[in-house]
């Protein structure tokens, strides 16, 4: 199999740990949009990156960090928008003007951006579509025309649609129907490939669900184009120690690593990450023999 | 990490082999050491303890990988990692060329493994001295943890320190999943380990409420963090209490100084931090600093006279 | 606590006895059952898990007698409580009158302390069953503690089986901190256990880093609360895979019903709720209205359905 | 021995456990004046009575309760002094109005009242002089005439001078000399009581740290006067179910027992706490033989 993606390249600058103030709170549907005094991150911050969060506060009993990208990276502050699921991202969610959290980033590797000019379709899914800011604007400065598909369950879900909607045509989808056209994000993908003509989109991005991500790089590969996804899975660390955000990711030698999503990714190739396979351990992957697992 | 203005002597070693701070990383918590960089002064901490190594490159086990729990977690990576030709060719080099002493975590299933590993690692630069990670299952014991048998474990200690550089320590790392550690502990330091660390993760299992089965496709997992911090202060008394001579590398839920603190109080003459680098990437230069600072205001002039100190 | 709209068959069984909620307290943690009046419906509860009781009126160990740890405490009480004949007089008519089931905890460091124990108990009214506490030194073995030999676990197992009201089930309870548990609960079942209760506290210490000595007068103590349940599970886990068909009183760090629903679908038929209590004096009517609403939510029809059910 | 006390009986109410909101939070020297909207503990309260405040919100690691002693009851509120001192007070200390705190209460044994119009002193360490202004209040109500005495190490550290100025004649006393006269509490008991004619002082009543209650409480029965302290044992519960909280008091039987410093205090007669035996395991306390404890 030739792969029609590069691995993404790493950042070039390394994170750094700051304890910031949150200087801004605002509820967004489902979501509350925080932004956070850290111009040491924000003057570092590559599209497609992310902060990891310690939560909780001095009395915790959550060690672990709660990894959330980037939305915004301007004028010394950095912006999140926290979907409260868990007891971390709740108490992210209850953070109020004034008060601080510890905080790393920014983190993992950007989004590789195209040859000029070449024409984007970015795919955001749920809060997802918050973390796509920041590469729109930076295709649309490289010349880059840019469609944004944002998809929700409904239409409290949905994110930053007035913000893409300054850099890009934008098309929603919602799955009840709430708000945009009722439906999924790849139902809009699909039609818009075959509706433009050859050329007319050049490479794809999208970050989301993990099925969502799935059913969109399928799609982008399908069509001959290349995809890069930045993919959420369960981190503990985020910054590479730890070794619990693996995914099955084929390199350019056209083997299969357990890639750490934080360090390797969140942003992979679309066609290098073996979706189908995530949560097993295939015989072909490096080191899968020294696990006892045989080639079939 | 800054030099602080204490005027403790922060140094110690492991074994023979003498280190300028007594923090260090714990295996299989801070990779091979390169991810901390951003973080933390590599070459002032004690030493980089790195992930167990094998003969053979490792994928590890398929994700979900970890469980949080409260103050701890859950894991079972099963020892992912680029096998001893990999940690030859690339990290211990890296390491070395920065001057970042490298305390070297081995792993295997057959004690042949152990003690291949230790040949393959004589004389290597950088490379302090051999951490023996006996928590592993012993194929030759149906599965039994080697750990929790102390001939199993003997056998696999005295392997290692016959072919070992005799210029590195070696050190082994019990389990607390036994009804008698200071039995293993006599056993190894009888098969010539040169110290001992303490402690390895605790079996646990964490089921899933939405899918109703266990959340890690191995089933069971190792417990760390702070939770089970004082398991791993009552396993440092008993073996320090029962063998005050046998130098411990403590370990287990250390999170601040005050925690590295109760170790060395305990009888560890140094600790490891792993877990609470998951939260702090900069906990281990942290912990040394407070830690320094503990000791001043508690009037020691020197970390080794306050080891073993709560037993007096 | 109030009847909840759930239609969850929620009764279960110690071994032959029938109780009408698999939530109860644990032993020494809800003292003997009525200081939790004011917050709890006793009556409605599985049954008051009575504070483990011995053939003489104890003063327990002097203070501190604790220490909070993280997600957790250490505590060393020493079994403080009144001795059987305070327990008859007063303790277990004042449940009687009221109706409230009692499981009385026995505790002894002879096997005859533990046999006289369960014959004073025959047929004592709302004396639903016994749970042997063998987590006690035996002064016959040098102090070491029955649950850490199968052998001393099963005499006292079975002296006590031998003399005890055969209506009343007996469950042996059983320490994590053994190399084998499934070792011990096969010894104790043999030797006539009705059931398991799992598990009690882990040995752990802490040390007072302003008097840098530990910090209870007993040197070490034990671990519960949260920061062990993952220890809990496992054990619960591991017996209830080697022996389906015993019952098991499952207990360590339960706080919520979620908690609680983990022990149940790892093969606990009823769950002891200990030191959760001491943060919400309601926690086990909490735990009781939770668990039934999470089994509702998860479609079962009872209680007994979803036992062992993540072993499927 | 005969004893100069009965032992308290206990309050006439049982406790109730509430989620409360925080109505009023002020800071007072070293401490934080917290009122909770509780009407249900408020209406229940007698003096010397406390609360147990679960700690740390939800995300918390640490699970046993704080206990806290009731300065005030009224109005559907309940008062209380909070001085920073570990992880859990300092968390309580933080909570600002409109936030919600788990709270037990009201908890343990109050003060006896003396008969009618018998003249009492009242002497209360740091934040232990709070705990008496309802006593104080009841006291006058009663017909007595009160002296507090209110020491601290320091100004800042001084508690409800000026609320216990309303109810009594107040002298204050600090370590350092920065407010009222510079030495101990126990200095000014012992002039008050060499002072004052025989029948002019009735009963003491004391509240602060172990150390101070046992000085007053020995200079009140070589006095031949009956004192009431309210103690500060390490608690994990407040409710009486953990027994970590015990101390060595002599029983009406004259026999002693460890007592929960909760539920059979924190009210115990002066002269019935063992304060020199405390952190021991004296040979005649109830069960010691079953300790291995001999009789010298
Ligand atoms: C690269 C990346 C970007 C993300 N961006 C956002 C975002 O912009 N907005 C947002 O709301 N959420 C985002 N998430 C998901 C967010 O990290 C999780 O929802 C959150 O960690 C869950 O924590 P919890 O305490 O609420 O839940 P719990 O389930 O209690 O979390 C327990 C543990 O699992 C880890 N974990 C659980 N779910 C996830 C997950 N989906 N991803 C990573 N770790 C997980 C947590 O870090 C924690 O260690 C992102 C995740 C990743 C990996
Ligand atoms: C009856 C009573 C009334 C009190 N009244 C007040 C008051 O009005 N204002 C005030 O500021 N403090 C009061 N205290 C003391 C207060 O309870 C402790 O300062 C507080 O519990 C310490 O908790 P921490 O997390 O800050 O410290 P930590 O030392 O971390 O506490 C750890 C554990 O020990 C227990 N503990 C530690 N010290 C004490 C102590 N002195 N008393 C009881 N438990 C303790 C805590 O409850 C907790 O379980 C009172 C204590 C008692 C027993
Ligand atoms: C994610 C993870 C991976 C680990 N991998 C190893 C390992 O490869 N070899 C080893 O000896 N110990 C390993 N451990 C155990 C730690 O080195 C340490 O002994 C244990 O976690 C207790 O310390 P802590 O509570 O500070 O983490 C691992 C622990 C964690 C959490
Ligand atoms: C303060 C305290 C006292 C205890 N006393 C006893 C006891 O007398 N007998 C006993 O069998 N277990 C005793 N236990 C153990 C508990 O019953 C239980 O097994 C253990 O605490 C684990 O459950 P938990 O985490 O829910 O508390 C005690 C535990 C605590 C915290
Ligand atoms: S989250 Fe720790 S290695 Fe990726
Ligand atoms: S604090 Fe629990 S019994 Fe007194």
């Amino acid at each position: 199999m030739t792969s029609l993606t590069s691995p993404a390249a790493r950042a070039a600058h390394p994170p750094v740990q700051r304890v910031v103030e949150v200087s801004g709170r605002r509820p967004v549907g489902a979501y509350v949009e925080l932004t956070l005094a850290a111009p040491e991150i924000a003057e570092r911050t590559e599209p497609g990156q992310f902060v990891a969060f310690a939560v909780g506060g001095p009395t915790s009993a959550h060690l672990l960090r709660r990894s959330i990208a980037i939305a915004g990276a301007a004028d010394g502050a950095v912006t999140v928008m926290v979907a409260p699921h868990g007891p971390g991202s709740t108490w992210l969610a209850g953070l109020q003007v004034g008060d601080t959290v510890d905080v790393v980033g920014p983190l993992g590797r950007p989004y590789p951006m195209p040859s000029d000019g070449t024409p984007a379709v970015l795919v955001g899914g749920g809060y997802g579509a918050a973390a796509l800011r920041g590469l729109a604007a930076r295709l649309r400065a490289a010349g880059s025309p840019v469609i944004a598909i944002c998809g929700a369950a409904s239409a409290d879900r949905l994110s930053s649609v007035d913000e893409l909607g300054e850099l890009a045509e934008v098309i929603v989808t919602t799955d009840d129907g709430s708000a945009g056209r009722q439906g999924r994000v790849t139902d809009a993908m699909a039609e818009l490939l075959t509706s433009r003509a050859p050329g007319q989109v050049g490479v794809v991005y999208a970050c989301g669900p993990m099925a969502m991500l799935r059913a969109v790089a399928e799609a982008a590969t399908t069509a001959g184009l290349p995809s890069y996804v930045a993919v959420e899975e369960s981190m503990a660390c985020g910054v590479g120690v730890c070794m619990t955000c693996v995914l099955p990711v084929v390199g350019e030698d056209g083997r299969t690593r357990f890639s750490r999503s934080c360090t390797d990714g969140p942003v992979f190739g679309g066609d290098r990450v073996r979706f189908a396979d995530v949560g097993t351990l295939p015989w072909d992957v490096v080191g899968a023999d020294a696990m006892g697992v045989v080639a079939p | 990490m800054t030099a602080l203005d204490t005027a403790v002597d922060m140094s110690t070693a492991l074994g023979a082999a003498p280190i300028p701070s007594p923090v260090l990383t714990a295996s299989g918590c801070s990779a091979n050491g390169a991810e901390l960089e951003p973080f933390v002064d590599l070459t002032a901490i004690g030493a980089v303890v790195t992930k167990s190594v094998q003969l053979w490159p490792r994928s590890g086990r398929p994700t979900p990988r970890m469980a949080e729990t409260p103050s701890g977690m859950l894991n079972s990576i099963g020892l992912q990692g680029p096998g001893i030709d990999g940690l030859l060719a690339d990290d211990l080099p890296w390491l070395a060329d920065r001057g970042v002493r490298a305390f070297v975590s081995i792993a295997g299933t057959r004690v042949e493994d152990f003690a291949a590993l230790a040949e393959r690692l004589r004389g290597v630069p950088g490379v302090l001295g051999l951490e023996v990670n006996i928590s592993c299952p012993n194929v030759e014991s149906r599965g039994e943890v080697f750990a929790c048998d102390p001939v199993a474990a003997s056998d696999v200690v005295s392997a290692v320190r016959a072919v070992a550089d005799p210029a590195q320590p070696v050190y082994a790392k019990l389990s607390p999943d036994v009804t008698d550690i200071v039995g293993v502990a006599r056993a190894v330091s009888a098969a010539g380990a040169d110290g001992l660390s303490m402690i390895n993760t605790l079996l646990g299992l964490v089921i899933d409420p939405d899918t109703m089965r266990p959340v890690l496709g191995g089933v069971t997992g190792g417990l760390s963090g702070p939770a089970i911090r004082p398991v791993a202060l009552r396993c440092v008394w008993q073996v320090h209490q029962a063998m005050p001579e046998v130098p411990i590398l403590g370990m287990g839920g250390i999170r601040s100084g005050l925690d590295a603190l109760q170790f060395v109080l305990a009888g560890a003459s140094a600790v490891s931090v792993g877990t609470a680098v998951f939260n702090d990437p900069s906990a281990v230069a942290r912990v040394h600093d407070e830690l320094a600072v503990a000791l001043a205001e508690r009037g020691f002039a020197s970390l080794r006279d306050a080891v073993g100190y709560a037993h007096r």
